[in-house]
């Protein structure tokens, strides 16, 4: 995992990692506290399904936190991003609030879609969250568009688009990645590999080693960090981000990473061991994030407690605030298919 | 065009450039994307020039890329422009679809309202022109089947620009159907901004024996075949149905209910185009009890569009097929 | 299912496995492909171990590449094997449209008939898990709009195991539309090989007062509706179309004939969905003259599929829905 | 054009061309043949439309005749190629009967698709010719399908891919080289870069200077060739071929070519100056050819005079076959939609 940009303004005396060179110590916190509180929606989204509280699916990213929060560290509300069905983390990374995610997973009107999306689609434009997505690529020519319209209005946004590893076979990312680099887009692809695609692992199912060595194939740089390691994912896509704000065109992120738990509810895990989750889960980023801060003296181990805690009660709330929530109207079933009511 | 007037006279590529251009003038956020349509003006010749009026950055040549493309205009839509892809032919929408239907149709929705996508996407579709099965599809029934989509097929050059106007001030993604046979048929076009509006047929011709609900090119067919029956004292009513989703149902239901004799004619193969879903919509409505025969379909045969001229032809209706159609339809009625 | 019996019963996932099993032991040329086939055992199931007793070579994990895929499977169908290729979920074959429509249809007829393309594919559809609107579609008109393609919708396990069987003779592509919330519905299937016709619609049920014509899981549920209808004196006739492209015209027009009349009742969007085919096809035929009410038809709200469960419920078609529509149409009847 | 695959057996003493080293007079001629036979089969096609003998347009390859016939040299009628919109070379070269090509031409019963095909669709699986395509990118996947097919079944046939600069942008050649490559299948993807898809430059389509570049995305060979050389060509397809066959598994190479032609007859050739076409005429590939063979004495002038006049008579007895051949019955119309006539 050792290639990095060439293009970066930030140097990092005396080997501090990136993020402590670059981010305040609040930022830095607020950051832990992302992580946790993902950690810990998808623990509680968990729990609800397995007391039947929930229909449906989920797909938990328990275990990739620090690549959702990592890769957002430097956008603005004004910058976007497109997600995956793995896209809770996402969500909180860029500012969801935790209480009207609960609502949505719980199908109440209260919700970010109003019931009506679900785990799947949960999306909050006000922050530049474009969305969830059911469709494994289907984000990727969605968050192109979002770049053009950027540099054709000038808003100087960034558009971050998370993907995993499965979706690299698609043709929409070979289509959008070729589009990005020759229109010269402000859009930074940021593939999240943790390794399979349900039950596919990358290595039957994908040609190359690193997913970012794809990206010799639209002349744009390509890096693989870490996905576990919060400062790495930050300094390549903060590096990644600046190029895209200065006009330099898109940039591919790859975060290796991995996720702990199933695909989704269904899956029996047969596909890997035993043994290489719990390597895995001996790599958590949280922990390591956490690690980071305590020894960069950025924050004690109890504030760090006190980090979770909050992360714990505003979850807690979120799922009060979710289950006392009304359930939408039958009758309103069909409002918001079109933006007018039609006649039908 | 059937109604010649000395007023100014369009083609119906014209007549679509035309709406383009004004909507680009008027606003900025209106961009086109499509393959070949700067310098080369389009396969069909639709943008022509407006690349030299607009430039590069607002006449985008696309790669070969219909996916990725279609997936660019919707997320441009989400965010703040005005997107007009052009599919260069409707077969190569195939590609597209999953951006489509997936995505433009369904996102207002699954994110509760959060968002609207107003992307225009045009679709040059029909046979007629030697290109064989690949390039000569009539494919509008599959977006019509689709709730977040709304679909129109202009049948006249002041319809292709008035509802290019009109699906370009919509909020919602706004599919169009060209017939590419149309292109270069002329017609009465107004000037300047005007809206055709969406989800309203056109009655081209009013009359009490029978209705002829026609779309595209079929409609300049109807017409022509209306002519003939006139002169055989049947008097056939023909509506333009020109929005397919939503459909126009109380101007077909008005007319049934008045005519009681029902033929429906369109290009698309037959089952389960868009004369199935009038002929349902008439069948399960109050308008049945008016009805004195059954619901002819004129569709295309259960075919691929084949490349020999005369088999082209023989797999989409004709003129002598609705004639025949409406005579066997009107006898006993008149 | 509504047949209890002292006979075999296996779901209707495990039928389709069988039927997949049979055909590989008996054919070499056989093989599976799709996302998660292997190991996973498919998303629902339905390949389960197969991988243990046929291998990676014949039970092949795609990577996710729908649209490449499907080419795959029609470049393998033109050169020798028999694929039988899974789309993960029927609202992924969006992403396949091109090598469906375009190639594995049209290759045959487009060549002159030079080769067949004996690809067999499966569509995992419906509403019903949660899933929301991109997991959750039932696009089957779209392919049963299109010659060249046979398309068939088992709703039983029986079927579900014949008709595969059936496709795999066939030496024309078939889609198959599984229903997902009927995999695990239980019922009785014979052992061994054999073939249900494709092309051929079952009279589930017969009845005198009025015809159910019913897709998929709507078949259950109207065959529950029929239960209670005969309670109240209605005699309902459920005809289950297994079929629609091509459709079995004389068994529906037959059943017409007899009762008078029709309500369709399938879960896609009503719009232009399968019903307004079967609707428009009676409408215009002889059965027309034995009508003697409108046909009416209860398809799926013009909608995208809902998440919150009951919203997901209200979108489609319920037992009460058809009873509501059986007890107007038979109104005046008995 | 510099790089070549390292693995080649052929060694070419004293720098003798690849072809002439490895091809015997004979099968040097008969190539050349061909290649005159499909310029003149263009010409004569070019011309019946012009006297309006014909509907529909079509897509004329010459200029690129050295790509079609030298990407061919070494297969056999059971190895199988995919072909393109621009197909008639690709046919020809395959070894498909000029007689029937052009009663396909002019839409008679006669002809390779009896008439329902036409010029965009011509096939001739006999001959291993899975057909042209008019979906750009169309041939990709039942390419790789073909080769699973010869993978499977043991039957050694190696399949070459045509496809074009422009197709190389479709999701369909990621998805397709993708999984060639992670099964490892005998196909050869040949794309024929003549610099415009449609009106659009490569320069403004691709985001990667050579497609042969995008290669490294697939992990498989790839190389960029001179494609109007004969000789060039036919090493490296060859060279691929050869690896294909021994279970090497799939290689990209890129025949740089030039269609002297407009795109289709609807060209006004805007996009491209007249310098840019004289220049490129200067280097006929078939004019090259015929030095090729003259100059190592494989051929006199009079016998490529003679070879040329072969051709000549061939195309004019195939016109006169096409013009005198029966137009499918209309009552026919609907045959061989489906293999065994259906009801309805
Ligand atoms: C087009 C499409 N194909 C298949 C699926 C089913 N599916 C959902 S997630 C998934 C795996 C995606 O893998 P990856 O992109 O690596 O993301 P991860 O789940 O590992 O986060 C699959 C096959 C889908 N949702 N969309
Ligand atoms: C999917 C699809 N998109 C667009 C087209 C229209 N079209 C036909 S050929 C062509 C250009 C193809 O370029 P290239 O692949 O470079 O082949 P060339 O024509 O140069 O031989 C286009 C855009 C098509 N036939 N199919
Ligand atoms: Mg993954
Ligand atoms: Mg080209």
């Amino acid at each position: 995992m050792g290639r990095t940009f060439s293009v970066r303004d930030t140097v990092t005396p005396n080997n501090t990692p990136y993020a402590i060179a670059r981010y305040s110590a609040d930022e830095l916190k607020e950051a832990l506290k992302k992580m946790y509180l993902i950690r810990k929606f998808e623990e509680g989204a968990e729990d609800s399904y397995m007391r039947g509280l929930i229909h449906g699916t989920m797909h938990l990213s328990i275990g990739q936190e620090a690549s959702a929060v990592g890769s957002c560290m430097s956008l603005s509300d004004e910058d976007k991003i497109t997600s995956t069905h793995r896209g809770h983390g996402h969500c909180v990374a860029k500012g969801a609030d935790l209480s009207r995610m609960f609502a949505e997973f719980f199908g109440k009107e209260s919700g970010y879609c109003k019931g009506r999306g679900g785990s799947m689609h949960i999306a909050d434009p006000s922050k530049g969250n474009l969305g969830a997505n059911g469709i494994v690529g289907g984000g990727l020519p969605i968050a192109v568009g979002a770049a053009l319209s950027a540099k054709r209005l000038g808003t100087g946004a960034v558009t971050v688009c998370f993907f995993g590893d499965g979706a690299n076979n698609e043709g929409a990312f070979h289509e959008a990645l070729n589009m990005a680099k020759v229109w010269n887009l402000p859009v930074v692809f940021v593939c999240e590999n943790n390794k399979y695609g349900m039950s596919t692992s990358t290595e039957r199912s994908t040609a190359v080693k690193n997913i970012a060595d794809r990206a010799v194939a639209y002349a744009m740089p390509g890096v693989t960090v870490d996905g576990n390691d919060f400062s790495a994912v930050a300094e390549a896509v903060d590096a990644a981000v600046e190029r895209a704000r200065k006009g330099e065109g898109p940039s591919l992120v790859e975060n290796v990473t991995y996720r702990w738990r199933g695909h989704s509810k269904s899956d029996r895990n047969r596909y890997r061991t035993k043994e290489e989750i719990a390597e895995w889960q001996s790599r958590d980023p949280i922990a390591a994030m956490a690690k980071l801060l305590t020894d960069h003296k950025i924050a004690s181990e109890d504030e760090i407690a006190g980090i979770e805690a909050d992360a714990t009660r505003i979850i807690e709330e979120a799922i009060a605030f979710a289950t006392e929530g009304a359930n939408p109207k039958i009758e309103e079933v069909t409002r918001d298919v079109y933006t007018q009511e039609i006649a039908s | 065009m059937h109604t010649k007037t000395d007023l100014r006279e369009l083609s119906y590529a014209e007549a679509i450039r035309e709406a383009m251009d004004i909507a680009m003038a008027q606003d900025e956020r209106v961009i086109l994307m499509g393959e070949d349509i700067g310098v080369y003006g389009g396969a069909f010749g639709v943008t022509g020039d407006l690349i030299e009026k607009y430039g590069m950055d607002r006449v985008m040549d696309t790669p070969i890329s219909e996916l990725g493309g279609a997936g660019v205009a919707v997320g441009a839509a989400m965010t703040g422009l005005r997107p007009i892809f052009e599919f260069q032919f409707s077969d190569f929408a195939t590609l597209g679809m999953e951006q489509i239907v997936n995505q433009a149709a369904k996102i207002r929705y699954m994110l509760g309202g959060a968002v609207s996508v107003p992307v225009v996407m045009r679709f040059p579709s029909g046979s007629g022109t030697g290109a064989a099965a690949q390039h000569s599809q009539s494919l509008e029934a599959w977006t019509a089947h689709v709730p977040g989509l709304k679909v129109v097929q202009p049948a006249t050059p002041a319809d292709a620009k008035g509802l290019l106007l009109a699906a370009l001030e919509d909020p919602d993604p706004v599919m169009i159907y060209e017939h590419k046979i149309l292109y270069k048929m002329k017609g009465h076009v107004p000037e300047g901004h005007y809206t055709t509006p969406i989800g309203k047929a056109a009655v081209m011709r009013e009359g009490k024996d029978l209705t002829i609900v026609a779309t595209a090119i079929m409609v300049h067919k109807a017409l022509d075949a209306a002519e003939t029956l006139a002169t055989e004292g049947i008097d056939a009513e023909v509506i333009d149905l020109r929005t397919i989703r939503p459909m126009d149902r109380d101007t077909v239901l008005a007319s049934v209910r008045k005519t009681g004799r029902l033929v429906c004619v369109y290009e698309a193969v037959k089952t389960l185009g868009v004369g199935a879903e009038v002929s349902a919509m008439v069948a399960e409505s109050d308008a049945f009890d008016y009805l004195d025969a059954p619901i002819i379909r004129l569709g295309g045969a259960e075919c691929p569009i084949p490349y020999n001229p005369e088999l082209e032809k023989a797999v989409v209706p004709q003129v002598p097929d609705i004639l025949e159609a409406a005579r066997n339809l009107a006898k006993g009625r008149i």
